[in-house]
């Protein structure tokens, strides 16, 4: 696909890099302590999201879920205020009060990375409905996972955006797993997009490690979406590496040499070697990943240099207006 | 000025808005055919569009307004009647009560719920529920319980123009009943700001919703008896006039909290709650619940009615209360 | 089908002319005040509830709907208690608690007939759970319309039944509106038999007018579930004579001459002539018809004659143990 | 007698429960993996058809759980964390909550759902729920907030036992405390019977939940002060022990009541409501609340825990109220 690797390809590449690095810091500082909750991540899953939002446009909308790290990096966002987030600093990109499961930047367009399984998907047919009333072209596009299709939100967001055809992308990353439970014991349908029939919705099924082929079967849905064709479902058939969430102090689920199989797959390696085959220099890819490095590092020293939010912030942005301090807290 | 009825405030207060501002729209069940009467005429003055019937679907539909507030629109959503909010509850508990928090502050969701409070007509356990207490005990959403037309108008107004999720509970019982309307357009009762609807001396009655034109009944039998009554409208649950239900109480030094929900972890509970940790002092007898009795509302209408706030019971509590209880008049 | 009529074949003649007889009643003294509350009637849809009925056992579960009349008594439901119910009498169904919504006689198995829309769906996947776990062969039946396929309920309780292979069997009595919305304006797909491929579960269409047709789908349903193979989605294509709700006021929706066109295929009607046609005297069957006139009219009576629960009946029921009554009702 | 904890305690009144009768079966997501050890072993001794992992569907298996009780099943289900109780209201208030009413008693739904109350712990908005004081405005659903291991024993044992369905809260900061353990297999504790937990004289502090163990760490503090602090555990909402917490208010004349929830129309109004209302002849002061602050609970740690009740607190409110307030101590 990749014939003449051009600033696009590049950029894939540095995106999905840029999540790898990124999450791989903050796995090894949570371990250490200073990252506080869960973090699930999103390592294995870098072509889905990346092949995913390189297919929009900056003005076109995006939301994710609980797995929340991967999505935004994917459409572009900047890395310091998703680390501060990370550490709970009010330079986050939510302030300090969303954390791990929530980095969404509306500044690229990313509406939310809710951590209700499947409630991210009324939220996407309502964004796409919005365009629609507007009368622009922009587009929604959701991802949630395999276990969230089994969710009322899923069959009801699916039915609205396809009953009104709505200018939306559904992008089912099917990592084979909702936490310990496998797919085939919560889904019986052997594909997920088979569920696209209860909604007369095309469907596309594409090698979730394959950034290019997500990216092409993404563009074809957008196009559709764009041009007044209403919605469609994309399945990647994706993997993610970790545990559903890492340094839970035990192993939730052991998936034995199964994880190595799919480390074959790596979606990195995989276009690394795609770029190189078709002329990219090695060294303009080992150089991009000392940048991205690089801005990890920079991304890591930012949120630590920041503050923590005072405690009067807990009480802004409930509502547009701030809440009245209780009086035990100013006391 | 000219009279209208609670229902026709819903219908005029949406028409105006969505005339002024294209950004309003408004989704529910089968409000093309408009069961209640709250958007006649406007498919033909919005088109389809903007008046949009939904797939029975709460949690999708009512989610889709939160997408929707987020991208620049402000849905108004007719959730028909309360009960209907359950299936919803995640949509509004997790997403449109939490994202402008949980986002730090990226989102805004200006969008208004609309759902009825559909009780005392034999429409049985699961048609006649008055929940908005539980939305109260979670931050993020502010909730109106307006009692008479003027007070839906000026306030279903200025929520659609809020610029954050407001929940407007509707009271079949006073759907009929007519108020004088303002003719300017930008007529607005800000939310947050309560109403006396009657002055006295002797006890404050805070009454919710549908129990207002019950609490001005009663102060009517009682100032014949000359127990003078102070009727304390909050109108908004969320936010809640706590000075001005604080104020009256200091004044009369009795209370009694009216709401036509069921009584435990009510408004009235809370309100009585407050009363009683910020104005002990006034407080010359204990604070009364008229609320509706802990158990479902049956269908048959034999036994549903009593089960409601009623003007006797006010009044026998306010008897009470001034220690001049007498038998109750039938 | 009904070569030689036989008891079976008059029994499904006389279920469906009880529930036209029972609704006729109902609606006339509902106009009259003497029913409160909303009144739903199932005329025209009879060939559907009897139909799945009659393919049950006695001792097999039924859910149904808010259109709450037809489901009973085509399960088998004795007329007094359901039209005391209907008049809020204490010798009612539901002692007078339940009303036109939810005329449930669990005697019959009929285990709910829920105003929620969709609310049944999980409810019957549960019976039907239930039937698993206690290693019987009693199957679940859930009656529900075209517009209670677009809840979150349905999707849900259709995927537990699936993906656990229980004894259940989904009815969808597509009567092509649900309320004043169209099917077509709600639900993307032209058959609601489309929906089952989400859940790769068989799905029969069946003409919702002819009784004997929705007997032999919903035999071969409940065969399957029965045997060990799983849940299947009926679809019967039927029609409501009457607007949403009788006696409102005003006609919410004209649905102008389709309805003269849907009262052509009267599923009575229909039935009556076939009888007729294999040989079964008009006179048995105008003997039938009387009959259920006099159950009717007896029913109606004994309801009348019925007393109203007394106040202290409302706190019963909401628990085992009765509640205690509050002073205001005492005093 | 042998040690064990809040989730052992789980653990074992569920294993004893399964293991006598037959008709008891556990379903949730991934509890055959066991996330938080309540279902350790179970899988082996009851078989994967009694120990069911679900599809991500709160309301279908929810609602599942309701039927399989309808015909003859004691389903518990393991809802995880609160916060998804959410998208599983509509069967939870429309049918689990009213099916035995609206059909006249024919329908029995002896069946538990259990959830846990997951906050404090950075785990932001969507997952810090403790949502129980909504269940509690919706008749027909038994509600327990055990606050110890010994509690959630007897009262889980009950629960499984008992014919009504029973919301079962499990307060996550409650899980590692220790308790010693009855062995009798019948050891039971009824729902709707509280607990003193701590006798005293001045002040009657009714704690919910978490907030047990805060309020007996206060008692300790202000003891050393001349304060007596009675603590009174409720340890089920509904039914709700009142002649128990009335009859310590009116012993004490003095009442705080303490809840892990937000304030507005939590439990602990709704207890200082019944306080004012039944007991206001014996009140010697106002009814003061420490609840959670009536904002959404942040991720950054740094802001997170000043929101809850703690110790310090409720040792301000108890001086406050014995008129003996003096700066808190760090
Ligand atoms: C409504 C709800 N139920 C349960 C959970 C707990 N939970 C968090 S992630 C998850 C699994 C989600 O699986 P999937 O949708 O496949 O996404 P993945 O984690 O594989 O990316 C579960 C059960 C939740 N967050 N929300
Ligand atoms: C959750 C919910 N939403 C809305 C309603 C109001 N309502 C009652 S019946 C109905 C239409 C149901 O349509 P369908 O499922 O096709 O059944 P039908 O009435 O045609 O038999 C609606 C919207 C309801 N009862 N419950
Ligand atoms: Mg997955
Ligand atoms: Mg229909």
């Amino acid at each position: 696909m990749t014939d003449r690797p051009n600033d696009r390809s590049l950029e894939k590449y540095r995106r999905m890099l840029r999540i790898r690095h990124f999450e791989d810091k903050a796995e090894a500082i949570h371990a250490a302590g200073e990252i506080p909750g869960a973090l699930h991540t999103y390592a294995g899953q870098e072509a889905s999201g990346v092949g995913a939002c390189i297919a929009l446009r900056n003005d076109d909308y995006m939301v994710g879920t609980h797995r929340s790290h991967g999505h935004p990096i994917a459409k572009g966002a900047k890395l310091r205020p998703l680390m501060a987030e990370l550490l709970g600093k009010v330079t986050g990109i939510c302030k300090g009060k969303g954390g791990s499961m929530h980095l969404s930047d509306f500044s690229v367009g990313s509406l939310g990375e809710t951590s209700i399984v499947g409630s991210g998907i009324p939220v996407a047919a309502g964004a796409a409905l919005g365009s629609k009333l507007q009368g622009n072209d922009r587009v929604a596009l959701c991802f949630f996972g395999d276990g969230a299709t089994n969710e009322g939100a899923f069959h009801e967001g699916m039915n609205l955006a396809a009953v009104w055809k709505l200018p939306a992308i559904f992008v089912c990353e099917n990592n084979g797993y909702a936490v310990s439970t496998p797919a085939s014991a919560a889904v019986p349908v052997k594909d997920i997009a088979e569920r696209a029939k209860a909604y007369a919705m095309p469907a596309i099924i594409v090698d979730g490690q394959d950034v290019d082929a997500v990216e092409a079967a993404v563009t074809e849905a957008v196009e559709r979406a764009r041009t007044g064709g209403g919605p469609t479902l994309v399945e990647t058939k994706t993997y993610r590496y970790a545990d559903h969430a890492v340094n839970m102090g035990r192993i939730l689920l052991d998936r034995g040499a199964e994880v190595d199989e799919w480390r074959k797959r790596d979606p990195l390696t995989l276009y690394r070697a795609r770029l190189l085959e078709a002329g990219v220099a090695a060294a303009t890819l080992d150089a991009m990943e000392q940048e991205v490095a690089d801005e990890v590092a920079d991304a890591l020293q930012f949120a630590r240099d920041s503050a923590y939010p005072e405690q009067a912030d807990a009480f802004d942005d409930v509502f547009v207006d701030r809440l009245p301090i209780p009086d035990y807290l100013t006391a | 000025m000219t009279k209208a009825t609670y229902l026709e405030a819903i219908r005029q207060a949406q028409h105006e808005e969505m005339s002024r501002d294209p950004r309003v729209f408004i989704m529910g069940e089968d409000i093309i055919c408009n069961v209640f009467g709250t958007t006649t005429g406007f498919v033909e003055a919005f088109g389809t569009e903007r008046v949009r019937d939904t797939p029975i679907s709460e949690n999708g539909f009512i989610g889709a307004a939160a997408g929707a507030s987020m991208v620049g629109m402000r849905p108004i959503v007719d959730a028909t009647i309360a009960s209907f909010l359950y299936p919803a509850m995640d949509q509004i508990m997790s997403i449109i009560a939490k994202s402008r928090y949980i986002y730090g502050g990226q989102a805004r969701l200006p969008l208004v719920i609309r759902t009825c409070l559909f009780y005392g007509n034999s429409n049985a356990a699961q048609h006649s529920d008055r929940p908005y207490s539980m939305f109260m005990n979670v931050p993020g959403l502010k909730i109106m319980v307006p009692s008479n037309a003027y007070d839906m108008k000026g306030m279903l107004k200025a929520a659609i123009r809020d610029d954050d999720p407001v929940l407007c509970f509707e009271d079949s019982t006073c759907w009929t009943s007519k108020s004088d309307m303002p003719d300017d357009p930008d007529f607005m009762i800000p939310l947050g700001k309560g109403d006396i609807k009657r002055e006295g001396t002797d006890i404050s009655v805070i009454a919710v919703a549908g129990a207002v034109p019950l609490a001005l009944k009663a102060a009517e039998v009682l100032a014949k008896e000359g127990i003078s009554i102070e009727v304390v409208d909050p109108r908004s649950l969320v936010p809640l006039d706590k000075a001005l239900i604080l104020k009256s109480v200091r004044k009369t030094g009795r209370a009694i909290t009216v709401d036509p929900a069921h009584q435990t972890c009510s408004a009235a509970s809370e309100i009585s709650a407050l009363i009683v940790e910020q104005a002990f002092d006034a407080l010359r007898g204990p604070v009364l619940r008229v609320a509706t009795a802990d158990t479902h509302l049956p269908f048959s209408p034999a036994i549903e009615k009593a089960l409601y706030p009623t003007v006797d019971r006010i009044v026998t509590a306010a008897r009470t209360l001034v220690g001049t209880a007498r038998p109750v008049s039938a």
